[in-house]
């Protein structure tokens, strides 16, 4: 086996040297009635030409990776400039473990500090930490932290949160003693309502969406209002988070939570995974923060380093006691999205997301003039918007991808069984003029009479 | 007298991105916007936009941010650069073999909600690591959604729940113990928690073993809902009366959990599903060389019994046959015990991808291989310091071996101080302080991926410390020696944090 | 231009800094006549993304590089692990000018020497350089080197030699005063005649390839003897330098300089460059080699480093006097070559080997029972070999191309125009099985009658 | 005291690799071989085939070799880490995104004898490179065939030669002189001996330009076939007489060939073939920024005037308007004035398409801009080091800048002490003892990739160094303190070579 130093031979004359004669003999502290006594049922060993054949043979299976993409719905196209997997790919970043040595970790530390303190600087918020595992279990955590400040058990969760985030955080609470209640979204605009009817002095935290799952752009001033004046904390959630490039900061808004999805920052899309999730809130809550956290800290002539800190919040010191149970993050996919939001800089943040809301309202203009093609919501939107077809969505959709090669947008159907035409359009700045014109040009030829 | 440290070289100084920056500099370039321009106002009214024009984030030109994160990159050790024995962590070799499969284009462009038939690829890779993970572990449900090892723990010991409120009913309610051995990683107690679980500590023997007596009695008072074992345990001891363990567990109505972290050591040799285990999770950052990514990311797939398989999350990939034979692979949601999604979409797919890759790559053959190479090699080391430092339990090690500083602490060296001194010698030290019941624990794992040339160098150094803690302590303690920066005030950092850069900063450290 | 770190505003200050007003003002030295008074006429800038769409859509056009490939004739398809790839794109590496600062070139030093040994190694000779352009040049270098040494004109070259090597030496030695004289090839056994009427003692060397063009192992024990008794030095080319790891090493057999085209050890095709030129000689030789040499050297304290060495022979000492003008060689190629080379190792180079004289063997003998086809050569031969077609070579491959997806090989009419049905067939260890099927199959449906 | 140095860190200590060697490992693994085995002796006689099992060869692992090679990696400079100032080389910033486009599939993948149908791609590459090379240097034929600056240089002269042979017949034999000034690189003068012309050198003023006078005297010969000429020269001086000086060798009878090693200082600002330059090189590993890769490849394009063309290497890339105005690309050898071939294929491909694509990211305005943004660095540090370093040259530096260490050197820190000291800040040096003909020369290049922080900083180091040389001459005669391994003894090694490893090496240094 390639991977493995020592030749059969060397191995032999180890296993004499600490004086054993056969290799079985290292397990003999295995009961014998547990050992496996045949081979695995795991095939032969592939060489490397063998091995990238099959793959790429398989990976040609998924048709879906070669066509022009309008599906967003909580994991984005996003252009990421070359360098950002050319930096992750120095083996001193991605085969290092945790920075438990900080005297030889120091480049992973120094980049947690950049990506904490970006992450802040973008949702207007005090401390992040150093990643959760996406933007879904980041949501499911700041329930329970909402829970553990407040004191309060019941949460109220926008159903303009993506429906994935909902089911997480479904699973999160079970036993934990927190009630989830939704707050709908209106029909007529596709944003949260949320009265004091719902959010009232029981409350520990109210959950909104922006830009909601349906595209529309929330509130999130007015939320923010709605919660204090309950005592709650209003988490809010991003899934796009190129968004931040454009709309006014979670936290300027009031927001004391912020939780997000960095996918978007660079990170391919990789059939759902791995992403990471961020996690951003006020100074005063930094010691009920989840997961790690990277801090400043001086040797002894002074000088400037990073450690791991405010150990005591975590799992390893402080077991059932902790504020989660995380240990890896997602340490590789923080860094990238640290390489991507430097290199966009604070001018590409604000470009790329100006372009994602141009392109479109551009796509959306040419929708609405489509013969018996609607917009239900009326709020303004990022990136995305929901389009009601005159047909069922999952049906054009899928005479979209084969007779005009184009990813149309998701079938809102998969999550809502009485949406049974809509179907949510995501636009990037990766889409060009000539894959919209497509879009919209299949979408009039499969709906046409 | 030392090297000056952090010196004069500009490589050592590198400052953060926020004190690189200058305005007007930039490192990116996108295409001209080729749709018409609608006016900003029309877009979104101003009070839902950005009026801070993103100030603070840093403005730095393309090879600005090469060298910026080229520099730091070479303050950090790696596994390319030598041996990391870090214990309980299994630091092998990351194979870039992985790395260009999960790059293929036609897996990182794939949209996780692209319809199942235009994505069929990828759930073949999902399907097919299920089944190997099945064969492996001997637990034919398997879950890869969990995204971490604690993330599997998590979704293990909400199964086991799930479970005993089904099979139990009302009756559940009485049964919320949780045994943990108090040699256990952190992560066991803190996902049982989370669960709802009540914590109670199983001692451990002197051997270094879960004591079965301890468990007996705590498994009588009828309120347990299960065991979480680690297997090798912590301390790198296979738990050799796992049967009996599994046996009184389930006698007391319980489900054996298993923390799979230690799989290193079985893998191709022994099945957690023919010990008596229910659930497990396993660490691909681990066993299967995904590449831990100074943090993540990282994936932690669920195997369960059949019993308890109609409770693992949602969706999960199944496999149908077409009516002319050939397979196809679709999500399946429609699970009703199921305990849920833990995580948005389908777990971390390009670790999937890896481990699948280092599957095959090595074969049956060869992931045997592994295994007995990995526990061969901290044979090795632990031969070769027996005589030299203190062995808390005398059982043979697994994959890793456990030693204390008690013998050197006598001089004043201890555990802390022994491993910075390692990194003057080229080495990442082993674990430290853990397992927590062992005191000065240093959990050295080696895995198969050192040579024997190396491993005796690791064993020279360790032997060369040890002297050294007696003839020059000084070097030890204030070691190391030889890296960018000394030691760290970690307590100064905790009573004051800093967790991010602000402007004032800039000033303060310029 | 996101290259360019300075700002155009920081520029501006820079400007003023050195007492100027404008950027023009920096080549107020040109004279105004030669300034160029207009933008040069080259595209506007084009960002990341539509330069990869781009240069992927050009790609897409190279119909040759998508298909099972039995060409050869002078560069290999041959398996490169991913680590020789990973390895190189370190910019440590790739980023690294020449070593002319040994202490912070450490690396590429030692890399050169590896690769220095592995060539002796493999050719079974003494002292090797650190690269040349390319196998072509090597040689050209290597008719120079042959008249320093002996100060004999005359260069007898086998018509074995693969042409465009020919034509390279023909160019280069226009004007050294040589003379190249052509040793032919035998039809029936496709291996060179060099009676001592060719190779007599006016002839500085006898320049013989092995393989040959034709795909024929050389006898050059034979050869040797020839050029020995005529007191004039056998060249040995390789340009199949996988056939190391199988056949008796030139140095064994007496040559006196061996050059080889590197490409087989783990380089890309790459339309033909970059490559990497081996040159190995004899001890006696070694301050008459063209090109850069490593060497071990001492620190005061006694610690082994490597160094460039016997630099008088090169053009930045010797200037015109210098053995030869080359300054930039292959460096990352002689880099990827030595990591290819360790990597596949002992075994593994012979194990390459073996399955491309195997697989040739087995297609030799499929085609050989096809309806009108004939092999006219009957030296044994490595993984190259001569078809004769009952039709036109270039006919039958292009209509294999076309009907059957496969690039079958090489018109010899190409470079012979009185060859006119002979095609060169190449097989390596890439070629499965099923694509020498597929290749039969082909070469018999397209000249069924 | 320093630190010590290749210490026992073991990183530090890499061996070869075949000390490293163990029998019996393996870093490779191939398909089993699927055709039917012949008898070796019945593919080979015996004495065709080795009978040496390689021995030597070394033996190793996968992780073996990636451990080896990132370890000694890191003993390496780059440009990644740092300021890289060597003077006419242009080390200016290597794009992750031409590493990518070289590496697509079918461009990587591609055969070169591959039909000129199946190619047309790479055809087109080619010929868009050349459209915009001619464009740059004002020069219509281009050729992309050298393999670097050297080969390019050869190919020019052959060309010059091969022109005047068809120009003047038999009389061009008596045109046999290249001229060259003493400042250029020895590349130069070693080309032009390949060519078979007669050296003969042109002396520099005291202002560090072609001595204009001597040139008159040379051509009165009318034995001159030629001038080579460094624009700006190697002084990093713009030959302001350059028209005057391509006059008088056109009246003479001879072309003008321009080595384009410094044509970073000219893009998008002025043209060689507006000059009155016959035909010149371009280091597409220099100005166009393909990677110098610790020594190559390298590429050397041959751009000449509509006279020389026809003298340009076969074959030529031609394009052809096909009926309906598609163009294709097609190889073209039919040219007869040809001087033939240098090289096998068409160049260094892999290199055309990273110079194409710095030439399309750049853009025409980012061109120029890189130009003058060059010349203002080199401007920069010229005026920061004025009052320290002695200048031999008064004219404004383009984009490289003269110095000499005629002050420190009376203290005794000569040249290559200064370059040694520099690397303990941090800093590649610069080019040393070249040009010749200045004492003591250091040519400094920052090119347009370094920003102003940087360039101050390395300002600073020098200075910093010169103060050093005064009040603590040790420091600078003994750097590097901060490397692997100290000055090398050049003058031992030469005199007993030892340029390659053999086992009785093994014994020796283990
Ligand atoms: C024994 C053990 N259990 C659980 C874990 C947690 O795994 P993860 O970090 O993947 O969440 C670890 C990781 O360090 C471990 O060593
Ligand atoms: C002025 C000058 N001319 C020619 C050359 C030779 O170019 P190359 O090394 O590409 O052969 C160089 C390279 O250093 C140079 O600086």
């Amino acid at each position: 086996m390639r991977y493995i130093p020592n030749s059969p031979e060397e191995r032999q004359e180890m296993l004499g040297s600490v004086g054993l004669d056969t290799a079985d003999a290292l397990f003999d502290s295995i009961p014998a009635e547990v050992r496996l006594a045949r081979p695995l049922e795991v095939p032969e060993a592939l060489s490397e030409i063998e091995l990238l054949a099959r793959f790429e043979r398989t990976a040609a299976r998924n048709a879906a990776a070669r066509r022009p993409n309008f599906l967003g719905a909580g994991a984005y196209s996003h252009y990421s400039p070359t360098i950002v997997d050319a930096l992750i790919q120095r083996s001193e970043f991605f085969t290092a473990y945790t920075p438990y040595q900080p005297e030889i970790s120091q480049g992973t530390l120094q980049a947690i500090f950049e990506f904490q303190t970006l992450v802040c600087q973008l949702t207007g918020m005090d401390v992040a930490n150093a990643s959760m595992y996406d933007g879904s279990t980041a949501m499911a955590e700041a329930v329970l932290m909402a829970e553990r400040v407040t004191r309060r058990s019941r949460v109220v969760v926008s159903s303009g949160v993506h429906p994935e985030y909902l089911k997480v955080a479904e699973t999160y609470v079970a036993h934990a003693g927190i009630e989830l209640v939704r707050a709908e979204v209106d029909e007529a605009t596709g944003r949260t309502l949320a009265g004091d009817d719902v959010v009232d002095d029981k409350v520990a935290a109210f959950v909104v969406q922006s830009p909601n799952f349906f595209g529309g752009v929330e509130d999130l001033k007015a939320a923010a209002e709605r919660a204090h004046a309950a005592g709650a904390l209003l988490v809010v959630v991003v899934t796009e988070s190129a968004s931040l490039g454009l709309l006014r900061s979670p936290g300027e808004c009031g927001a004391d939570v912020v939780v997000a999805e960095g996918q978007s920052f660079g990170v391919p899309l990789s059939y759902g995974g791995p992403y990471v999730g961020l996690f951003a809130t006020r100074e005063k809550f930094a010691r009920q923060l989840p997961g790690r956290l990277v801090g400043v800290a001086y040797d002894r002539e002074g000088r400037r380093g990073f450690v791991l800190t405010l150990a005591t919040r975590e799992q390893h010191i402080r077991r059932e006691k902790a504020t989660s149970n995380i240990c890896t993050n997602e340490g590789l996919i923080a860094l990238a999205a640290t390489i991507y939001m430097t290199a966009l800089g604070r001018k590409g943040l604000q470009e790329v997301a100006a372009q994602c809301a141009q392109k479109a309202a551009h796509a959306r203009r040419q929708i609405a003039t489509l013969e018996g093609f609607a917009l239900p919501h009326s709020a303004p939107v990022f990136n995305e918007f929901v389009v009601r077809a005159p047909a069922p969505a999952e049906e054009v959709l899928r005479r979209l991808a084969s007779e005009h090669q184009v990813t149309g947008g998701l079938a809102l159907s998969r999550y809502y069984a009485e949406r049974p035409n809509d179907l949510l359009v995501c636009v990037t700045e990766t889409n060009t003029r000539a894959e919209i014109d497509a879009l919209v040009s299949g979408l009039r030829n499969v709906t046409a009479p | 007298m030392n090297q000056p440290k952090a010196s004069q070289h500009i490589t050592q100084n590198e400052a953060l991105v926020f004190e690189r920056s200058q305005a007007g500099r930039r490192g990116y370039m996108l295409p001209a916007l080729d749709v018409d321009e609608t006016p900003l106002d029309e877009l979104l009214p101003a009070e839902l936009r950005r009026a801070d024009d993103l100030e603070g984030v840093p403005e730095l030109s393309e090879p600005d941010v090469v060298r910026h994160f080229t520099r730091i990159s070479t303050w950090n050790y790696h596994i390319d650069l030598g041996m990391y024995p870090l214990g309980s962590c299994t630091m092998k070799y990351n194979s870039r073999l992985n790395e260009k499969v999960a790059r293929i284009a036609g897996f990182a462009n794939l949209h996780p909600l692209a319809p199942a038939e235009d994505a069929q690829g990828a759930l073949e890779v999902m399907y097919e690591l299920q089944q190997h993970l099945a064969e492996i572990t001997g637990l034919p449900g398997v879950s890869l959604q969990p995204a971490a090892g604690a993330h599997g723990e998590l979704t293990g010991v909400m199964m086991i729940r799930a479970f005993l409120d089904k099979r139990d009913g009302e009756g559940a309610g009485a049964r919320r113990v949780m045994l943990i051995p108090d040699s256990a990683h952190g992560t066991n107690p803190a996902s049982a928690h989370l669960s709802g679980f009540t914590v109670k500590t199983i001692r451990s023997t002197s051997e270094g073993l879960t004591d079965l007596e301890h468990l007996r009695e705590l498994c009588a008072a009828r309120d347990v809902a299960g065991l979480m074992l680690t297997n090798p345990n912590t301390c790198g001891i296979f738990e050799r009366n796992i049967q009996e363990i599994c046996r009184v567990v389930h006698d007391a109505g319980g489900l054996v959990y298993m923390d799979g972290a230690n799989m290193n050591a079985l893998v191709g040799v022994a099945r957690p599903g023919d010990m008596g285990v229910d659930v497990i999770h396993l660490n691909l950052h681990k066993t299967f060389s995904t590449p831990h990514g100074g943090g993540g990311p990282g994936s932690g797939p669920c195997c369960s019994t059949a019993e308890l398989e109609p409770f693992l999350p949602v969706p999960r990939v199944v496999r149908a046959e077409g009516e002319g034979g050939e397979a196809s692979y679709a999500l399946d949601s429609d699970r009703p015990d199921s305990i849920g999604r833990v995580k948005a979409f389908y777990g971390n797919f390009g670790m999937h991808l890896r481990a699948l890759a280092y599957i095959l790559t090595h074969g049956r053959q060869g992931l045997r291989e592994a295994t007995e190479a990995a526990v061969l090699n901290a044979r090795f080391v632990a031969a070769g310091l027996r005589d030299t430092f203190d062995q808390p339990f005398t059982s043979p090690p697994m994959h890793e071996v456990l030693f204390t500083d008690k013998r050197q602490s006598r001089k004043g060296a201890h555990t802390l101080d022994i491993a910075k001194r390692l990194i003057d010698y080229g080495f990442h030290p082993m674990t430290i302080y853990f397992p927590l019941i062992v005191q000065g624990a240093m959990l050295i794992e080696p895995t198969e991926s050192v040579g024997r040339a190396e491993l005796q160098q690791f064993v020279d150094a360790m032997k060369e410390i040890a002297r050294e803690a007696v003839e020059d302590p000084e070097l030890v303690l204030n070691a190391p020696h030889t890296t960018r920066i000394g030691r760290l005030d970690e307590a100064a950092a905790a009573r004051k944090p800093v967790l991010r850069w602000r402007p004032e900063e800039k000033a303060a450290t310029a």
